[in-house]
């Protein structure tokens, strides 16, 4: 499986660590809410189709990226830094 | 339908073979079940088989959407073991173990489990260490461990390399001596028969399509065969639960799906008896009574159900073979293959009542659920059949993640990936 | 207490840099491996927003003008600088004490800057056979076209985190963790035995 | 007479003789032979035995696909089994033995086996040895027992148990488009596509590019078709943008069109250059793949389909065409489809009789029938072979009257007099790539055959593959598919002209002819249409279960011969069409690949080495090292005659005395940085790092986001907004994507920047009572009194001339400092420490050393922070700030978290003055026959010099409640137990009046 990083192109998936599924929304850091916490941590949306998800490439820029992959396929629909996109990369093309 | 036997065998050889009946009926299914199991798999058949062997329900339908044992009990590398570390774990594995010394018997099938010896490799004083606590935690359980020194291990394995020039030498191992492996599709046909033959239904190329409910109940399924309904619905079917609970409504669990790629050489004269593991890095090999060698490591790590790996995980995984075994770099792999896995967020199952009314669930494997099949299929139909799990499930719950009450067997926490 | 001058730096190489010519070098040597010894390497971060400020310090102290683009790099023999992640760059002095130049310019209103002068080992490898041998140990296309001269990229051999920057047609510079870097070396001599190699 | 060396024909080097060995027996053949070749030529017949029945076998095929002739190949003490002849390009000195026979190929003892005939059916195993009920070889027992006798028969070549010598590398390659075979459809898709500029890779199985044309005897624009395929490829062979990969056969094909090949190098060289690889793992990322595989001939299914000398049509014509070998004298055909008539002529050509040409067809067209007159073969159309005769080669066929629509067998069967039969079922595209990357097969009719779907824009298939039988068809569908993959358009060409016989390229749907006697399906693996039978007749009829059952598909060819056969006679037997059984999903590999060439540059070596910056020196003076993750770290300085127990208690004891020192570069140390540093390190922290001053260290402990502990560390503020964290060895790697996580996806507003610094630091922690004395009697720049260096101070100064950080903190529990410079001084650093602390009896101490010290002081590390402990477990709950949320801070506090009956951190005092051993379990009662009562557990343990005692770390249930008293060790794998009194993880110094000084 290769994966396009937004920054250093397409590259082999041994260059990427997986973060899992990027649906999950981090609650308020002092929310005493248990049940979001819990929800957060330990419930994973796991479709068999297309999933929105969080990859680091980690082997690579480190950048943390958000993908839509299909899990069926694992076809990748599109890649973009988590973080803005720094603005250095906006202005120049692929490497 | 009539017991095997070395003389039914004899018998039938004189006839040229042609009276064999089929190892189970193909019946079309009927309009209710008093338990429908959903998952035509190693663990749904066993469930089906102690559903009738144990608790006489015997109006029970398995509904398996392609062939029987078309999941992880015909892809996985066979291996069945109990040398858990922590206790619930543990138990549950031992009482799997001392069902399947007696499976074949039992099952009327030959299930080919043949108590080798699984052989756990230590690399450094820390990691002896640890299969040390591991081991010692089995003894104090019952469960049989022992510890091994390199020129034991070499002893056992002469193809292995214990030099302590090797980048990870190897400084001894945990060894448990009633583990071992067993022909894994045996294990789907043998239980698949002894429920056939105990009046359960198997019905294969029926794939659910939903799930009929009466409220919040659970009250049977649609299928691509029709609507079937029943007093209870077992869900077990490890590898696709996300996606047969997401027909329940329910899209959110505590489980990714992952994929394990496994590989079998060319057949090679038998020169390994017992299931060896590599220690740095993940790695797990026996030689089959066919001569082939079959091997696996590490998930790919990233969701999927396309039953299909990736070419680093193949490559690492042959390195850490071939540190172990130096001598077999001209030997070549044959297949590979994948399979779906439940990772679960601590590494251990589910197998539980709910959670809707009228559902069960049996979920969770990661990848160790084929030497859980016997314990898995009893246990699962006691919860069922009493609607309360047996005392070795009752530690698998799903709730145990939100009260952290977690059984962390490799204390990764929430990442499936590292399980 | 006699006051003391400060020694070279080690290589962690040293007992496995034999200067000379290895492997296949009879049919010739297509490769050459040298350990190039910076005095300074350095990272720079910019803030989201500041990167163009801090491309213009690091042309500013190096005089070396990056391009554009995601991997722009430049070099002049004796400096080099590239981009190896979104905002961020590797800077390379022969000499050392590029720390503090920065540390004046880099405001913390820029970015930040970090000194890994010691932490991180230079290899060089050039010669004909360069994109061969790399393509051994690294998973990225070295063609000129896909990897243009200055440019840099961050990859992985296994366990070893690797910068590389195109320093010449057929030349390559190698940033690797120091820890690691023995290992790599040898890794990279043997790799570099099919085609001859020679260590200067 | 036997298969033999015709007088002419062929592209071997006649000029050259080679020399080798089969089974001990001296043989020559000619530069470009295969052994199967070469073999033949020299007349023999039997190269190997079934899996089985260990019955006779022959040579199939002349390709990948070859069941029967796999043979051993030594080099040296090195074996590499289970080689298909047909694969083995012959040298000088090549040895090579037969397989899977006791004691020699032509007298096999295994042969017995067939005396089982059909007790050893289908499913044989399952119905038996489930064993008695009592006794001792009840329940599995019994199977294992029999298990034991069956393993000494299984298997096929044996491996050797030296290490394999050879060179295996991986290579890394990028184009636009691959083609993967080269035969007319590739030649044309790869030059088609370097016209348009692509980069291009060509890869061939073979040592020759050219594929059929190599053996199909056309003509091409007016030359022999072999010829136009050797021109090709050198005109490609002159394009910049080409690369020709010979001997290199594509095997997998991945997510994203990463396809893996591996290129045999240097197997076919009597002996290989320095430094060149025997096999080449090429991963190839294409952005378009052009399949151009070809196709697979497939045998015929009838009794004696199995004996020596019975061969696939197109396998001969190649040893005829390419070889100059013919498999025969007196050689008849059997065949369901016009393509053997071609191969009939072509060996009538090379100089054999072709005595009978067997069609299962009663018509047949004139083309057809006039191939069989100018091969002089007497027609048979409407006619099957029913039995072979003969031994260990073929003396003669049966034949009979055969209708092909209903199967019957009519009349007497004649028998014909032949000493080679050829057969043709028809052909089967190879599709494996294509199906790997997730493509359904779809089935033919006309062609009796699985055909790939529709390209799906990662690939697309040209030739034969595609079910275009003719070489015209694969001139254009090669060239358009080259187009195509290189993103051009197909602008008007002319195409090479063929000239070759007329082919009708559909066969009758005939694959087995019913007849009494056993009829392979499965060659290697010995399974008859029979075995097929019964498994439907048992239920096994969905094609999984009946590969399953059977063990069709699952030899070494992996179905490629068998599959399609299998399928049909199931589908005969179900009465349904072939697809309804079910298509096979093939895997990666397409053909076996060697693990070697997988694992390339990490065979032998498996992980790098990370050493610390002093790494030399230790070597030097004496330590043995210990692999700690990826580094290696001193265990012990041991001095001659000591053993690992009296170094570190000596080494631990001068620490205590004087003073020691230790290596700890290998810390993990990450550079945080930035204005928003320390809020960062509030947030990632159980304690506050905000209110650190600079020039100060702390202690932080860090949770996971579930709430159990993670990883504990000291943190220097060395500016505003510049810290130094660091890590435990073990973590240093999972903190810093830890911290990245929450930096990048979680916390994107903070202005922070973390850095990997561990290897820009050597770090040595000096501790002892004379730990100061030394630093103050090497430092220069900096006072390092109390004052100036309080505890968790830091102070800046020199050593020897060179900068050093220096921080007064204690992991020993000593008045202690860590000392860190640039890793490019820290031998020199190191020793100058050492020269300053000789006076003072400063000694170097080792992991066990520093292990013991710590045991001592209770401080925990990765073997209490163990992935399920909490802080409270360890007694680290003062750590956690009341005063700000941080990860981990909301789920802490669960209820399984802070159950009572947690595992929690204690000491253990061995009470009978016996060492204690790691992984030993505690119990209240001691029971050493029937261990149980497990309360806990040893995490660390040592003999302790400052109390004179063995100890040890524990986390037990209860754990503080426990204090003071007694349960016992129990250790039965190592069979150590006895009496331990629980204390306070805290054995020495507990208000660290030491360390504080």
């Amino acid at each position: 499986m290769l994966i396009t990083c937004p920054y250093c192109g397409p590259r082999d998936v041994i260059e990427f660590t997986y973060q899992g599924d990027g649906n999950r929304e981090r609650p308020n850091p002092a929310s005493q809410d248990l049940e979001a916490w819990n929800a957060y941590v330990y419930d994973r949306l796991n479709p068999a189709g297309d999933h929105n998800e969080i990859w680091q490439h980690s082997g690579g820029c480190r950048a943390h990226l958000r993908m839509v992959r299909n899990t069926l396929t694992h076809e990748i629909s599109s890649v973009a830094f988590v973080r803005g996109a720094a603005a250095n990369t906006k202005s120049g093309g692929k490497p | 339908m009539a017991e095997y036997s070395v003389f039914s065998l004899l018998k039938n050889a004189l006839n040229g073979n042609r009276d064999w009946k089929p190892a189970w009926r193909k019946p079309d299914p009927k309009a209710s079940y008093d338990v429908i199991v959903v998952g035509g798999g190693g663990h749904g058949l066993s469930t089906a088989y102690y559903l009738a062997k144990e608790h006489g329900i015997t109006n029970v339908a398995v509904l398996e959407r392609g062939w029987i044992g078309s999941g992880n009990v015909g892809r996985n590398t066979v291996t069945i073991r109990s040398n858990y570390l922590l206790p619930p774990n543990t138990r549950f594995y031992e009482h799997s173990m001392k069902q399947w010394e007696n499976l074949s018997h039992d099952l009327n099938y030959n299930v080919m489990f043949s108590q080798r010896g699984v052989l756990n490799l230590a690399h450094t004083p820390a990691q002896l260490d640890d299969y040390a606590r591991r081991g010692n935690s089995m003894r104090h359980q019952g469960v049989d461990a022992e510890l091994m020194t390199p020129a034991q291990i070499k002893q056992l394995m002469p193809a292995i390399d214990i030099s302590g020039n090797a980048r990870f030498p190897i400084l001894g191992g945990l060894m448990q001596r009633r583990a071992g492996t067993a022909r894994h599709d045996a294990v789907a046909w043998g239980y698949a028969r002894g429920a056939d033959r105990r009046g359960v239904d198997i019905i294969e190329n029926c794939e659910v399509t939903g799930f009929l409910r009466d409220g919040d109940r659970i009250t049977g399924v649609t299928t691509s065969r029709g609507e079937i309904r029943a007093k209870k619905v077992a869900v077990v079917v490890a590898g696709s639960t996300g996606r047969v609970m997401q027909l329940a409504g329910i899209d959110r669990l505590p489980i990714e799906s992952h994929v394990l790629q496994a590989f079998v050489t060319e057949s090679l004269k038998p020169f390994l008896d017992t299931v060896v593991t590599f220690g740095m890095g993940h790695c797990y090999i026996n030689q089959s009574d066919k001569g082939g060698l079959v091997y696996g490591g590490d998930i790919d790590g990233y969701n999927s159900y396309a039953q299909r790996g990736n070419l680093p995980i193949v490559e690492d995984v042959m390195s850490e073979m071939l540190a172990m075994f130096p001598s077999l770099g001209g030997v070549r792999l044959l297949r590979s293959w994948g399979g779906v896995c439940d990772m679960s967020m601590d590494g251990s199952p589910i197998i539980t009542k709910g959670p809707l009314p009228g559902m069960y669930l049996n979920c969770g494997w990661c990848y160790g659920g084929f030497k859980a099949t016997p314990a898995s299929g009893f246990c699962f139909a006691h919860t069922i059949a009493r609607d309360e799990p047996h005392e070795l499930n009752a530690a698998f719950t799903l709730d145990r993640f939100h009260r952290g009450i977690l059984i962390d067997e490799k204390g990764q926490g929430a990442t499936p990936r590292l399980h | 207490m006699a006051e003391h001058q400060i020694p070279q730096r080690q290589s962690p190489l040293e007992p496995d840099y034999r200067v000379g010519s290895h492997g296949d070098f009879e049919h010739g040597v297509d490769v050459i491996l040298t350990e190039t010894r910076p005095g300074s390497i350095l990272q720079l971060a910019a803030w989201p927003g500041e990167e163009k400020m801090l491309m213009s310090a690091i042309r500013a102290i190096t005089g070396l003008a990056l391009p554009d683009g995601a991997g722009g790099g430049a070099t002049d023999g004796a400096r080099a600088a590239f981009g190896f992640a979104p905002g961020r760059f590797t800077v390379v002095d022969e000499t050392e004490g590029l720390a503090a130049s920065f540390a004046r310019v880099v405001t913390p209103a820029i970015g930040t800057v970090t000194d890994l002068s010691h932490g991180r080992t230079a290899i060089r490898i050039a010669g004909p056979k360069a994109e061969w041998v790399l393509a051994k140990l690294f998973a990225i296309d070295f063609a000129l076209s896909a990897f243009p001269l200055g440019a840099g990229r961050s990859t992985t051999h296994h366990d070893v985190f690797t910068q590389i920057q195109r320093t010449g047609a057929d030349q390559f510079d190698m940033y690797v963790f120091r820890s690691f870097a023995r290992s790599f070396w040898k890794t990279l001599c043997h790799a570099s035995e099919e085609v001859g190699y020679e260590v200067q | 007479m036997s298969p033999r060396r015709a007088d002419t024909g062929g592209r071997v080097d006649r000029q050259r003789t080679i020399r080798f060995t089969f089974d001990g027996i001296a043989y020559t053949g000619h530069a470009g032979d295969t052994l199967a070749s070469a073999l033949l030529a020299n007349g023999v017949t039997l190269f190997g035995r079934s899996f089985k029945y260990h019955r006779p076998r022959g040579v199939l095929s002349a390709g990948v696909e070859e069941p029967n002739a796999l043979v051993t190949v030594l080099k040296g003490e090195f074996r590499e089994p289970n080689l298909p002849a047909t694969m083995v390009e012959i040298h000088d000195g090549l040895t090579a033995v037969s397989q899977n026979r006791t004691p020699t190929l032509a007298w096999d003892i295994g042969a017995l086996n067939q005396l089982g005939g059909k007790v050893l059916a289908a499913g044989f195993y399952y119905k038996t040895f489930m064993g008695p009920v009592f006794g001792p070889l009840k329940g599995t027992r019994f199977w294992m027992f029999c298990e034991h006798f069956i393993r000494r028969a299984a298997g096929l070549g044996r491996a050797g148990s030296t290490p394999d010598k050879a060179r295996y590398e991986r290579m890394n390659a990028f184009c636009d488009v691959l083609v993967v075979g080269s035969g007319p459809a590739g030649l044309m898709a790869a030059t088609a596509a370097a016209e348009q500029g692509a980069n291009v890779i060509l890869a061939e199985l073979d040592p020759q590019f050219g594929g059929s044309a190599n053996w199909s005897g056309e003509t091409i624009d007016g030359m022999p078709a072999a010829s136009w395929a050797r021109r090709v490829a050198g005109q490609l062979e002159r394009h910049d943008n080409v690369r020709l990969l010979p001997r290199t056969t594509v095997w997998g094909h991945y997510d994203g069109n990463v396809m893996a090949a591996i290129e045999r190098v240097s197997d076919f060289k009597e002996r290989s250059a320095k430094g060149e690889p025997r096999h080449r793992h090429w991963t190839i990322r294409a952005k378009s793949v052009v399949l151009a595989t070809g196709s697979l001939e497939r045998p015929l299914v009838f009794p004696g389909n199995d004996r020596p000398g019975v061969m696939l049509a197109h396998a001969a014509q190649r040893y005829a065409n390419e070889f100059g070998v013919l498999p025969g004298s007196k050689i008849a055909l059997f065949t369901n489809n016009d393509s053997a008539y071609g191969a009939a002529v072509a060996l009538k050509k090379a100089g054999a009789a072709i005595v009978a040409i067997v069609d299962v067809r009663s018509e047949l067209s004139a083309e057809t029938r006039s191939l069989a007159s100018a091969a002089e073969a007497e027609l048979l159309n409407g006619h099957a072979v029913v039995a072979t005769e003969g031994g260990k080669g073929l003396s003669g066929i049966k034949v009979q009257r055969f209708d092909a629509v209903s199967g019957a067998l009519t009349g007497d069967s004649r028998s014909i007099h032949a000493d080679c039969l050829l057969m043709s079922g028809g052909w089967s595209p190879t599709i494996h790539l294509a199906s790997q990357a997730g493509a359904r097969a779809q089935w033919s009719p006309a062609r009796q055959a699985f055909l790939p779907p529709k390209p799906d824009g990662r690939w697309i298939g040209a030739g034969a593959f595609t079910g275009s039988f003719s070489t015209d068809e694969a001139i254009a569908e090669g060239r358009a598919a080259g187009l195509s993959a290189a993103g051009g358009h197909a602008a008007p060409a002319v195409l090479p002209t063929v000239e070759a016989t007329p082919c009708d390229p559909d066969p009758a749907p005939v694959f087995e002819i019913k007849a009494k006697g056993r009829s392979f399906v499965d060659f290697q693996h010995d399974v008859t249409s029979e075995d097929v039978r019964l498994a439907h007749r048992e239920g096994f009829i969905s094609v999984e279960h009946l590969k399953r059952y059977t063990t069709l598909g699952m030899a070494t060819d992996q179905g490629k011969n068998s599959n399609v056969p299998g399928l049909a006679i199931m589908a005969q037997a179900l009465g349904k069409p072939i697809p309804e059984v079910g298509t096979t999903r093939f895997r990666p590999p397409f053909a076996a690949v060697s693990l070697g060439s997988l694992a390339a540059e990490r065979y032998g070596d498996l992980r790098p080495e990370r050493l610390t910056p002093m790494h030399d020196w230790h070597i030097e003076n004496g330590a043995t090292m210990y692999s700690a993750g990826l580094w290696y770290r001193p265990m012990i300085y041991g001095l001659p005659g000591e053993t690992v127990e009296q170094a570190y208690v000596r080494e631990a004891k001068a620490t205590r005395e004087s003073a020691g020192i230790v290596d700890v570069s290998t810390l993990g140390k990450i550079a945080v940085q930035g204005p928003d540093a320390a809020e960062f390190l509030d947030r990632v922290y159980t304690n506050m790092f905000s209110t650190l001053v600079v020039g100060k260290a702390r202690y932080g402990l860090m949770l996971r986001e579930d709430g159990v502990a993670f990883d504990d560390g000291t943190t220097w503020r060395l500016g505003e907004q510049d810290f130094l964290m660091t890590t435990t060895t073990a973590n240093a790697g999972k903190v810093m994507q830890h911290l990245e996580y929450f930096l990048d996806v979680i916390w994107p507003e903070l202005k922070v920047t973390i850095t990997s610094v561990t290897d820009e630091w050597a770090g040595a922690a000096i501790g002892g009572p004379k730990a100061r004395q030394i630093l103050a009697a090497c430092v220069t720049g900096t006072p390092v009194d109390n004052a100036a260096l309080p505890f968790m101070g830091i102070v800046h100064g020199r050593i020897a001339g060179v900068p050093v950080m220096i921080c007064r903190l204690s992991f020993s529990g000593e008045m202690a400092f860590e000392v860190y410079c640039g890793a490019g001084y820290g031998t020199h650093v190191w020793e100058a420490l050492i020269e300053a602390g000789k006076p003072f009896g400063l000694v170097t101490y080792g992991l066990e050393a520093l292990g013991t010290m710590r045991i001592e002081k209770g401080h925990v590390t990765g073997a209490e922070i163990d992935g399920r402990t909490t802080a409270r477990d360890l007694h680290l709950d003062w750590m956690l700030s009341k005063k700000k949320p941080f990860i981990g801070s909301s789920m802490m506090d669960r209820e399984g978290l802070v159950a009572q009956d947690r595992l929690e951190l204690v000491g253990l005092v061995s009470l009978d003055n016996r060492p204690l051993n790691g992984g030993s379990h505690i119990v209240e009662q001691l029971d050493e026959a029937n261990p149980h009562g497990s309360i806990g557990h040893i995490t660390a343990c040592c003999y302790s010099p400052a109390l004179g005692k063995y100890i040890a770390l524990a986390l037990v249930k209860g754990g503080k409640a426990r204090h003071g008293t007694r349960a016992f060790a129990s250790d039965p794998l190592r069979g150590r137990f006895g009496p331990v009194e629980i204390v306070s993880n805290h054995f020495y110094d507990p208000d660290g009046s030491r360390m504080h000084g």
